[in-house]
C-alpha cells in the first residue's frame, strides 16, 4: 500500500535516517510517500494538524515523544496500535520503557517510539583548551573556573544559539546536573514551585547567569552554527543534545581526539531520553489501516532499528540490538542507558504549552543582561505553578 | 496702428547682431552637473544601489562554488564561475528523500497558480464592476467587510478554512486551494477594480444601458476592453502572491507530490545542515522568484498605469 | 390626463407596477454572491469562529471548553505579548513613515522628468515581486556579521565598523525594517508616482509663478493635494504591517530572546508551538480589535463623508 | 402638437439622493415631434430629469410614460429612446460603425436592417468615410455627429441630448447646432434636449422648459419666454446680457424708480397692481432705444457711458441709470467711447413688471 | 501706448517640442497698459507664448523682454508677472487667504504690507467675505476671483490670463468679463489674455492677436480685426454666425458669384487686383440688409428663407444664395418661417475680399 509519512527531517543525515525507513518499507513490497516539510515542528505541526482536522490525514506522522499529540489520542483520531504492540512483544522490548509510557493512554498505545535523544550533553573543543594552556574541564564546576581564562585568550567559553529552545534546553540539562535527580523532578514531574525557589535550583540559576557571561561574543542563530564554534576551536563548549555529535562527525573530528563529550555535565552521569516516535491518524481504508499497523511494527524491528538509529546518530529504542561501530561518545551514551542511569524526557511531563512560556522566558532572561538571576526564578516558579 | 507692431518686429529681426549683444536669448544653458541634477541623480542611484544590492548578491553567490563563499566577502564576484548550484537547487536538492530538487514543485505551482489567478482576477474584476456601476442596498457593507479582511494574518484563519473546506468536501483537493487563493486575494484586488471601473465616465455606462446591453455585455463588451492596465496589475499582485505562497500550499494540499515549489524552497532553505550552502540557496531563490519577476518585467507600463487608475483614483 | 384608461394593456400594467426590491439589479447580487460569500462565510464567520473559541481551553485541537476570559489575563500579562506589541507598534511607525517618505521621494524624483526613469522604477519595484521568505534570508545574510556587510566594510580597513542589527536587542527591529522597507517601498512609490502625474500641471505653474521652491511646493501644495493616494497607500501599508510574520520569522525567528517577535507570531507560536488554540485565537482576537480600531475612521471617511463616486 | 395625446408625459415626478430632494413633483407633457428644450442652471436637475426619462435612474415616486405606455419600470433600451451624451460616450475600443450598430446587435436586429440602418444615418450625418475609425480618430465635432448616429440608427421616437455640444468649440458649436434643427426638421422625431447655454435653447426650441432647483419656473415657446418671462428668475435668466433691473413702486400710469417716472402707458398688464405697489421692472438691453429709433420712443434720458463693449455685430453701453448700471445694446458700427454723453429711450411695452413680493410677473 | 517702449517684447521666438514647432520666429511688442488678446483655435500656440512669457517654458530661440529688461532667463517669480490659470490651479488645502499671501509670504514681504495688498485685493474683488474659506467651498466665479487675486496681490506690472473664464457658465462668464474690463479700466496694468471666445476678445481687447500653427496671422483693434480681417483665415475665425464666403471672379467693377454678379462700388480695395482674378468675397450676416435699409443697398436679391434661429435679441435666417447657404442677421422681432420668400440687400462696402490664391485681403 502507499502510505505518506510527514515528518521534519530534511537535513543530511536525518535525510539519510528517514531513506532507511523508507528503504525497508519499500523492501516489502509497499509504496512511501515522503512528505518532508523542513523548518522543524512549527511549520509541519500546523500542516499535519489541519489535515487531520480537514479529514485527510496523512497515514503516519512524527513528533516528539512527549505530551503534543495527547489531544489527537482524546479525541480519538489516532490509530490504536496496542494490538501491534502486544504481538511484537513492544513492552518487554523498548528500552527504557517509559518511552512507551509516553505513547500510552487509560493503556492503550497510540504511537510507535523510534530513537532516543538526549539533551544531556557538553560537548567540549580540546584544541580550544589546548591552545589557552589549560586542561580540558571533566566537570561543570571546572568548566566554569577554567572560563575567565579562555574569554582572556580571545576565547568563547560557551557557545549558544540564539534560538530559545536551546536555551531553556540548556537550562534543563543543567538543572538535572547541578539539582539533581530529585529536584528536577520535583519540578518537572511534580509541578513544585517550592522547589524552584529551594536551594538546589538557586544554584542552577546562578550557575546559568555565569553562563550568560561565557558566551558573550558569539553571535549565532542556528544550534549547528554554535557547534562549529566549538569545531573551530573558537569557543570553548556546548551544551547540546547528542543530535550535535554528527556535526563533529561530519567534519571529520574523532571523539576523544578532537572533542570530548560529558554526559550529565560531568557532575551526574545520568540521560534524559526525549526522541521522536511516530503517529498513525485513523483512516477510513482497512487497507491502509493494515499497512499502518505493518508500519508501526516495522519502525521497531531490530534492523531498521540499527541503520535508522546509525544514520541518525541517536539510541535505539530497542535495547536489544546492538549498533555496529560506536565512538567514545556514544558508547558512554549506551553504557548510561544500559545501567538504567536515565529520566523521562522533560518534555513529556510539561504540556507544550508550559515549554513554550518556559522557552520564552529563558531567551529573554538569556539576551537581556539587565535581568538577574533571582528574577528569572520567581517567574519560572510562576510558570511552574500554573502549569497543568 | 496695427502696423507698429509689425514694423517692430522687422526690426527687431533685420538687427541680428544687435539683438545678440542684448543678452541671453533662447533657452537657458543647462549645466549637466548643476547641484539638483547631482542631487537627484545621485539620491537615485544610492537608493538603487540599495535595492539592487541583495539581487547582485543572489545572483553572485549563486555562482560561486561554496569554498570561495567561506572564505570571500559577499560581494565580490565569483572568481570561478559555476552552475553546479543552479543544477543542485533545480533537480538534486534534496526534500526528505526526494533528491530532484525544485523542478519537482515546479509544475505544481504552475497547476496551482493558473487556475487561481484566473479566476480570482475574473471574480474581482466582476465584484469590481459590480461594486462601482450596479452598486445595490448593502453592496458597501459587503465591501468594507471585505477590506477589513485585508488585514487579518492568514494564519489566523487557517483552522476555519480548514472546517470550512472540510465541510464543503472540498478540503484537500485543488478545487479548494484555488479557492482559498481566491478568497484572500479578493479583497485587494476588489479595492483596484472598484476604484479603477469608478473612474470610467458613468456616461459611457449609460450610453451602453441605453443601447440595451445588460450586466453582463456591459461587463464583456464595453469594460473589459478598456481595462487592460488594471488586469496586468491584479494579475502581478495576484501571481506574486500565490506564486510564493507557502502556507496555502502546503496545508491544503493532500500529497506531497503535488506541493507547490514553494515548499522545496522552504526545505532547501530551512534544512539545518553542517553548513548553509548558500549558493544553493541563493540559486534556489532565484529560480523561485523568476515566474514573477519574468511578469514584472515584462508588463513594464502597463503596471504603472493600471495603478494609476485603480489606486489613485476613487 | 387618464391615457392609461382609454388604452389598458396587460403588457403595460407589468411594466407599471414597481418589481420587487430583491429581484431589482439581479445579474449585480448575483455576480456579486462570490464576494458576499466571502465577506460573510469566510472572513466574517471565521473571525465570528476565531473570537468564540478564544474564550475556550483548545489546545491542539479547536474545542469548546469554555474558559471565560483566561486567555486574555494570561495574553495580558504575558511578557512576550507586550513586547511583540510594542515591536509592532516599533515598527508600524518606522515602517509607515519610512515607507511613505521613501515611496514619496522617489516617486518625486522618478517625477523631475529624469533620463532612465524606466530602469530606476524597475529596480525600485522588483523585490515586490519576491516573497518575504527570500526577502528575509538575504537581508539576513547581508547582514550577518561574519559574511555580509560588517565584514566587508572591515576588509576595507574600518576594522571598528560594527553592524549587527539582526544580533543586537536594541535596534533588531530595524535590521527588519531595512528588510521590510526594501521589500515594499516599491509598490507604494508606484502608487504616488501615478498620483503625482494625475496633478494638474498648472498648480506647479502656479507656484513657480508665486516663486515657491520645488521641495516646498511638494511638502506644502503637492503633498496636501494627494489624500486618496496616501489613503490607499496606508491600507496596503497598514495590511503589511498587521501581517508582519514572514519577515520575522525568516530574519530572527524573534530573537535574540524575544526582541524582535510579533502579534502575528505570538500566535502562531501559541498556536502550533505552544499547542494553545485558545491562547492564539485570543491573541488574534486582539489583533483583530486593534485592526477594526483603526480601520473604522477609514472607513468612515471612505464611504462616510461621500455618499457617491 | 396636440398635448391630448403627448410623446412623453412625466407625471408627479419626485426623486431624491437620500435627503437630497432634487426634482419635486413635476408634471411635464412633451407632444409628438416637438423639440423640447430644458433649460437651467448648474445642478437645477436637468441631468437628473432626462435620466429618469431615459430610465437610467429611478424615481422616488411619480411615473413616466412615453408613447402612451407607462414605462417607469422599463429598461432604458425598452423604452423607445436614444440618448446623446455630453461626453460623447462613444465605446472606445470600437470602431464607429461598432458603436453605430452595437444596440441593434445586442437587440439582434437582423444583419440587412443593421447595414441599411447605419447606411441611413452616416449619410445623414455625413460620416460615411469615418466608419472604420476609432473615436480616438476624431475630431470633437465628428465624435458628436457619430455619438447622434447612435441614437439615430435605434430608429426610435424620443431623442434625449444632455448638453451634447458644450464640449464643443464656439464655431463647431454653431454649425451643429444648425445641423441638429435640419435634424429634426427632417425626422420629427420628439427631442428633448437640456443646456444651459440660452442661444442653443432659444435657437433649437419649440418649447423651453425653464428649471430651478427641480421645478419647472415657465414653460413656453422661446418668444413667450423671451417676451414675457412669468417670474423674476426666468426674466434674468434668459438674454444675454440680461436684463437690467430697477426696484420701484407703481403708481397709476407711471412706475416710480430712482430718479425717473417711467410711463407704462403701452404695458400688457396681466393683472394691474394697486397703486404704491412695490415691483420691479425689467428692460432688456436691446429694447433700450438709441440714435433714429430715439423718435418714437415714450420716455428719454440722458446717460454717460460708463464702459464699452464692442461684440463685432454690435456694441454693449454699460451706463448709470436709476441707480443701476443699465446695459445698451447698440449697433456694432456704434462710436461710443466711455464718459460719452448719450440718450436713450424706454419703451415700456416692450419691458417686463413683477411683483416685488411675489417675483410673478404683472 | 507707446510702442518704442513696450510692456512686453517678444522677439524672433522659436518653440519647438522635439520635432514639432508650435511657434515659429514669433514676434510681438505689447504695450504698456495695453490689454492684448491672444486668439485662436486650440492647439495653434496660445499657451505655450504666453507660458514662455511667464517663464514656465523654455524657448528653443529668441528673447523676451519685460518693461525693458530681458528676462528670456529669468525665473517665473522674478519676472514681475502674475498669471491666471483656466482650472484656476487654487492650492485646495489653503484658505482664500493662504492662497493669496502664499507666494508673499515665501518671498518675505513684511506682515503688514501683505495685509494691506491682500485687503486691496479682495476689496476690489469683493471677496472680502471668502477670505477663511477653502477653495472646495466656492462657487467657480468666486474661484476665478481667487485666482486673479492671487495675482493681483503680487503687485506686479504685467498679468497673464489663460483662458481664464472657459470654466464658468455663459452668465457668470459675461459678468467676469465686465469685472475684468473694470479691473483693467482701474489698474491699467499690461494684460495678456488668452482665449478662444470671440465675444470675450473682441469686449476685452485693446489689440488681439490671431494666431495659426504658432504664427500671428493678424494684430489689430478689435474693429481692425472685425472690419478689415487681413486674410482668409481670419475672416472666416472672427464673427459668429460667421462669413458666408462665395468664389468668384473679379470682373472690372464686380465680383461674379454664381447666378450673381455683386458690384463693388465702394469696397476700399488695398492693391486693386487684374480683371479675371480668382477671388473670395465674405460677407458677414449683419451685414445683409433687410426690411427698411434695403433702400440703401447697392445690390438687391430675392431668396427663400431655409431654416430660421430665433436667438432672442435677432434672428438667423439661412438662405440659398449664389450657391452657398448664406446666414442673414435680421431683427428679434422678425416673423419669418421657413420657406417665406424675402428680399436682401448686399453692400460690397462692408464686405472682405480676398486673392483666392494667396487668401490676402485685397
Ligand atoms: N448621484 C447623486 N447623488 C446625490 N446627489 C446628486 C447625484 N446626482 C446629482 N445630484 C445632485 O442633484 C442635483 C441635480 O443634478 P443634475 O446633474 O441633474 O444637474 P444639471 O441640471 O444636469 O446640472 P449641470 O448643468 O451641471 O449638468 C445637483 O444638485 C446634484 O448635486
Ligand atoms: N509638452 C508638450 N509636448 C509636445 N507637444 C506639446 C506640448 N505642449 C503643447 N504641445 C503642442 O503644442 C501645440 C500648442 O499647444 P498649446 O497648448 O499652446 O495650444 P493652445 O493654443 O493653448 O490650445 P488650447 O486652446 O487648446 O489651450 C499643440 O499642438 C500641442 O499639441
Ligand atoms: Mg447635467
Ligand atoms: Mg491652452
Amino acid at each position: 500500500v502507499d502510505l505518506e509519512v510527514m515528518h521534519w527531517w530534511t537535513s543530511g543525515g536525518e535525510a539519510n535516517a528517514v531513506a532507511k525507513f523508507a528503504e525497508a518499507w519499500t523492501a516489502t513490497g509497499n509504496t512511501w510517500v515522503d512528505g518532508a516539510i523542513a523548518g522543524g515542528g512549527d511549520t509541519a505541526r500546523p500542516v499535519m494538524v489541519s489535515r487531520i482536522i480537514g479529514g485527510d490525514p496523512p497515514a503516519a506522522f512524527q513528533f516528539n515523544h512527549g505530551r503534543q499529540a495527547e489531544e489527537l489520542i482524546e479525541a480519538g483520531l489516532l490509530l490504536d496500535l496496542t494490538d501491534v504492540a502486544e504481538a511484537e512483544g513492544w513492552a518487554d522490548i523498548v528500552n527504557p520503557s517509559s518511552l512507551l509510557d509516553a505513547c500510552t493512554v487509560d493503556g492503550r498505545i497510540y504511537c510507535a517510539p523510534v530513537n532516543i535523544h538526549s539533551w544531556q550533553w557538553m560537548w567540549l573543543s580540546n584544541a580550544a583548551y589546548e591552545n589557552a594552556g589549560l586542561a580540558v574541564p571533566t566537570t561543570w564546576t571546572e568548566f566554569a573556573e577554567s572560563a575567565p581564562a579562555l574569554q582572556e585568550a580571545g576565547l568563547t567559553p560557551l557557545a549558544m544559539g540564539g534560538q530559545s529552545w536551546q536555551q531553556n534546553g540548556a537550562f534543563g540539562v543543567m538543572a538535572l546536573a547541578l539539582a539533581g535527580e530529585e529536584a528536577w523532578l520535583s519540578v518537572n514531574r511534580d509541578k513544585n514551585a517550592e522547589t524552584v525557589m529551594g536551594p538546589e535550583y538557586t544554584r542552577v540559576f546562578e550557575a546559568f547567569g555565569a553562563a550568560r557571561e561565557f558566551s558573550d561574543g558569539l553571535n549565532v542563530q542556528d544550534w549547528n552554527q554554535a557547534t562549529a564554534a566549538v569545531i573551530n576551536d573558537t569557543a570553548g563548549a556546548q551544551i547540546m543534545g547528542d543530535w550535535a555529535q554528527g556535526e563533529f562527525a561530519m567534519a571529520g573530528e574523532v571523539a576523544g581526539e578532537d572533542y570530548s563529550c560529558l554526559p550529565g555535565l560531568g557532575e551526574v552521569a545520568i540521560l534524559d531520553t526525549g526522541g521522536d516516535a511516530f503517529y498513525f491518524p485513523k483512516q477510513d481504508d482497512p487497507e491502509i489501516e493494515a499497512g499502518q499497523k505493518e508500519l508501526a511494527a516495522m519502525l521497531l524491528s531490530p534492523e531498521v532499528q540499527v541503520s535508522f538509529n546509525s544514520a541518525k546518530g541517536s539510541l535505539p529504542v530497542r535495547g536489544d540490538v546492538d549498533l555496529t561501530s560506536v565512538n567514545e561518545c556514544t558508547q558512554k551514551g549506551l553504557d548510561l542507558l544500559a545501567n538504567g542511569n536515565i529520566v523521562p524526557n522533560g518534555e513529556s511531563f510539561l504540556a507544550p504549552d508550559t515549554i513554550s512560556q518556559l522557552n520564552d522566558l529563558m531567551t529573554e532572561f538569556w539576551n537581556t543582561p539587565a535581568m538577574t538571576a533571582a528574577e528569572v526564578q520567581e517567574q519560572y516558579s510562576d510558570i511552574i505553578a500554573s502549569a497543568e | 496702428m496695427a502696423d507698429v507692431g509689425i514694423l517692430a518686429a522687422t526690426k527687431a529681426a533685420e538687427q541680428p547682431v544687435a539683438a545678440l549683444l542684448d543678452g541671453p536669448r533662447g533657452p537657458k544653458p543647462v549645466r549637466r552637473f548643476s547641484r539638483s541634477n547631482i542631487i537627484i541623480y545621485g539620491t537615485l542611484f544610492v537608493v538603487a544601489l540599495y535595492y539592487a544590492l541583495p539581487l547582485y548578491v543572489m545572483i553572485v553567490t549563486s555562482l560561486k562554488g561554496m569554498p570561495e563563499i567561506r572564505v570571500g566577502n559577499i560581494f565580490a564576484p565569483p572568481l570561478e564561475v559555476t552552475f553546479q548550484p543552479w543544477v543542485k537547487a533545480w533537480q538534486e536538492a534534496c526534500t526528505g528523500i526526494n533528491c530532484d530538487g525544485l523542478s519537482r514543485g515546479f509544475w505544481n505551482s504552475f497547476q496551482i497558480l493558473i487556475p487561481s489567478v484566473i479566476l480570482s482576477v475574473a471574480i474581482a474584476s466582476v465584484n469590481g464592476y459590480a461594486l462601482s456601476m450596479w452598486k445595490f442596498r448593502g453592496s458597501e457593507v459587503f465591501f468594507t467587510l471585505l477590506m477589513i479582511g485585508a488585514f487579518i494574518p492568514y494564519q489566523v484563519m487557517l483552522y476555519p478554512i480548514v472546517i470550512m473546506l472540510r465541510e464543503a468536501g472540498l478540503y484537500g483537493s485543488l478545487t479548494g486551494l484555488v479557492l482559498v487563493h481566491v478568497a484572500f486575494g479578493m479583497p485587494i484586488n476588489t479595492l483596484l477594480f472598484r476604484n479603477y471601473f469608478a473612474s470610467i465616465p458613468e456616461e459611457l455606462f449609460k450610453a451602453a444601458r441605453v443601447d440595451g446591453a445588460g450586466f453582463w455585455a456591459i461587463f464583456f463588451r464595453i469594460m473589459l476592453p478598456m481595462s487592460l492596465p488594471i488586469f496586468v496589475v491584479a494579475l502581478i499582485i495576484q501571481v506574486t502572491g500565490i506564486w510564493n505562497d507557502f502556507l496555502f500550499g502546503v496545508t491544503f494540499t493532500s500529497s506531497p507530490e503535488r506541493y507547490p515549489m514553494t515548499v522545496q524552497l522552504n526545505n532547501i532553505v530551512n534544512s539545518v545542515q553542517g553548513v548553509k550552502e548558500y549558493n544553493v540557496n541563493m540559486a534556489a531563490t532565484l529560480l523561485t522568484g523568476l515566474v514573477p519577476l519574468v511578469i514584472y518585467f515584462a508588463s513594464g507600463k502597463l503596471f504603472v498605469r493600471g495603478i494609476a487608475a485603480g489606486a489613485v483614483k476613487g | 390626463m387618464t391615457i392609461s384608461d382609454t388604452r389598458p394593456d396587460a403588457g403595460d400594467r407589468a411594466a407599471a407596477r414597481r418589481p420587487s426590491r430583491l429581484f431589482r439589479n439581479l445579474p449585480s447580487k448575483i455576480a456579486m454572491l462570490p464576494l458576499i460569500f466571502t465577506a460573510v462565510v469566510v472572513f466574517l464567520g471565521g473571525t465570528i469562529w476565531t473570537v468564540v473559541y478564544s474564550f475556550t481551553k483548545s489546545g491542539l485541537l479547536p474545542r469548546l471548553s469554555w474558559a471565560g476570559l483566561d486567555q486574555y489575563e494570561r495574553l495580558w500579562s504575558s511578557r512576550k505579548w507586550i513586547v511583540s506589541i510594542e515591536n509592532l507598534a516599533i515598527y508600524g511607525f518606522f515602517s509607515l513613515i519610512g515607507t511613505l517618505v521613501i515611496g514619496f521621494t522617489l516617486a518625486a524624483l522618478l517625477d523631475r522628468k529624469i533620463r532612465g526613469e524606466a530602469v530606476f522604477r524597475s529596480i525600485f519595484l522588483y523585490p515586490f515581486a519576491l516573497s518575504f521568505i527570500v526577502t528575509g534570508l538575504v537581508w539576513q545574510w547581508i547582514l550577518n556579521p561574519e559574511l555580509g556587510l560588517q565584514n566587508v566594510v572591515r576588509d576595507m580597513g574600518w576594522t571598528g565598523f560594527s553592524f549587527d542589527p539582526l544580533n543586537n536587542p536594541d535596534i533588531v527591529m530595524f535590521g527588519l525594517l531595512i528588510a521590510g522597507l526594501w521589500q515594499g517601498t516599491g509598490l507604494i512609490m508606484c502608487i504616488m508616482l501615478a498620483g503625482l502625474r494625475g496633478i494638474d500641471e498648472d498648480i506647479w505653474k502656479a507656484a513657480r509663478v508665486d516663486g515657491i521652491g520645488t521641495v516646498k511646493t511638494y511638502i506644502r501644495v503637492i503633498i496636501p493635494m494627494m489624500r486618496p493616494v496616501f489613503v490607499t497607500s496606508l491600507v496596503l501599508i497598514g495590511a503589511g504591517i498587521v501581517k508582519l510574520y514572514d519577515l520575522v520569522v525568516a530574519q530572527t525567528s524573534g530573537g535574540p530572546g524575544i526582541s524582535s517577535e510579533v502579534p502575528a507570531k505570538y500566535v502562531m507560536t501559541a498556536m502550533f508551538g505552544g499547542q494553545n488554540l485558545g491562547q492564539g485565537f485570543a491573541a488574534s482576537t486582539m489583533m483583530l480589535v486593534m485592526v477594526v480600531i483603526i480601520l473604522i475612521p477609514w472607513a468612515y471617511l471612505e464611504f462616510g463623508g461621500k455618499k457617491h463616486g | 402638437m396636440t398635448l391630448l395625446n403627448p410623446s412623453v408625459s412625466i407625471k408627479n415626478l419626485d426623486l431624491s439622493f437620500g435627503a437630497v430632494k432634487v426634482l419635486q413633483n413635476l408634471n411635464l407633457d412633451i407632444g409628438d415631434g416637438e423639440f423640447l428644450v430644458l433649460l437651467g442652471s448648474s445642478g437645477c436637475g436637468k441631468s437628473t430629469l432626462l435620466n429618469v426619462i431615459a430610465g437610467l435612474l429611478e424615481p422616488t415616486d411619480g411615473q413616466v410614460w412615453i408613447k402612451g405606455r407607462n414605462v417607469t419600470w422599463a429598461e432604458p433600451s425598452e423604452r423607445g429612446i436614444g440618448m446623446v451624451f455630453q461626453s460623447y460616450a462613444l465605446y472606445p475600443q470600437m470602431t464607429v460603425e461598432g458603436n453605430l450598430t452595437f444596440g441593434l446587435r445586442n437587440a439582434k436586429v437582423p444583419k440587412a436592417e443593421i447595414a441599411k440602418r447605419v447606411a441611413r444615418a452616416a449619410e445623414i450625418l455625413q460620416i460615411e468615410q469615418l466608419l472604420k475609425r476609432k473615436p480616438g480618430a476624431l475630431s470633437g465635432g465628428q465624435r458628436q455627429r457619430v455619438a447622434i448616429g447612435r441614437a439615430l440608427v435605434r430608429d426610435v421616437e424620443v431623442f434625449l441630448f444632455d448638453e451634447p455640444l458644450s464640449n464643443l468649440d464656439a464655431k463647431l458649436r454653431a454649425d451643429l447646432r444648425v445641423e441638429l434643427k435640419r435634424l429634426h426638421n427632417n425626422l420629427k422625431n420628439t427631442m428633448i434636449y437640456v443646456t444651459h447655454d440660452q442661444v442653443e435653447a432659444m435657437t433649437l426650441a419649440d418649447r423651453i422648459a425653464i428649471m430651478k432647483g427641480g421645478k419647472i419656473m415657465q414653460l413656453g415657446t422661446p418668444a413667450e419666454i423671451y417676451g414675457k418671462p412669468q417670474n423674476l428668475y426666468v426674466a434674468d435668466f434668459i438674454g444675454s446680457p440680461s436684463m437690467t433691473f430697477f426696484d420701484g413702486t407703481v403708481e397709476g400710469d407711471v412706475i416710480r424708480i430712482p430718479d425717473h417716472d417711467l410711463p407704462l402707458g403701452t404695458y400688457e398688464f396681466s393683472q394691474r397692481p394697486a397703486t404704491g405697489r412695490p415691483a420691479i421692472i425689467g428692460i432688456r438691453p436691446e429694447h433700450v432705444m438709441t440714435g433714429d429709433n430715439l423718435r418714437s420712443a415714450p420716455y428719454t434720458a440722458e446717460v454717460t457711458a460708463d464702459l464699452v463693449e464692442p461684440m463685432g455685430s454690435d456694441t454693449l453701453v454699460h451706463c448709470a441709470f436709476g441707480g443701476q448700471t443699465m446695459r445698451v445694446r447698440m449697433d456694432g458700427q456704434a462710436q461710443v467711447k466711455p464718459g460719452d454723453r448719450l440718450m436713450i429711450g424706454i419703451d415700456p411695452g416692450a419691458a417686463s413688471l413683477f411683483d416685488k413680493e411675489t417675483e410673478a410677473r404683472l
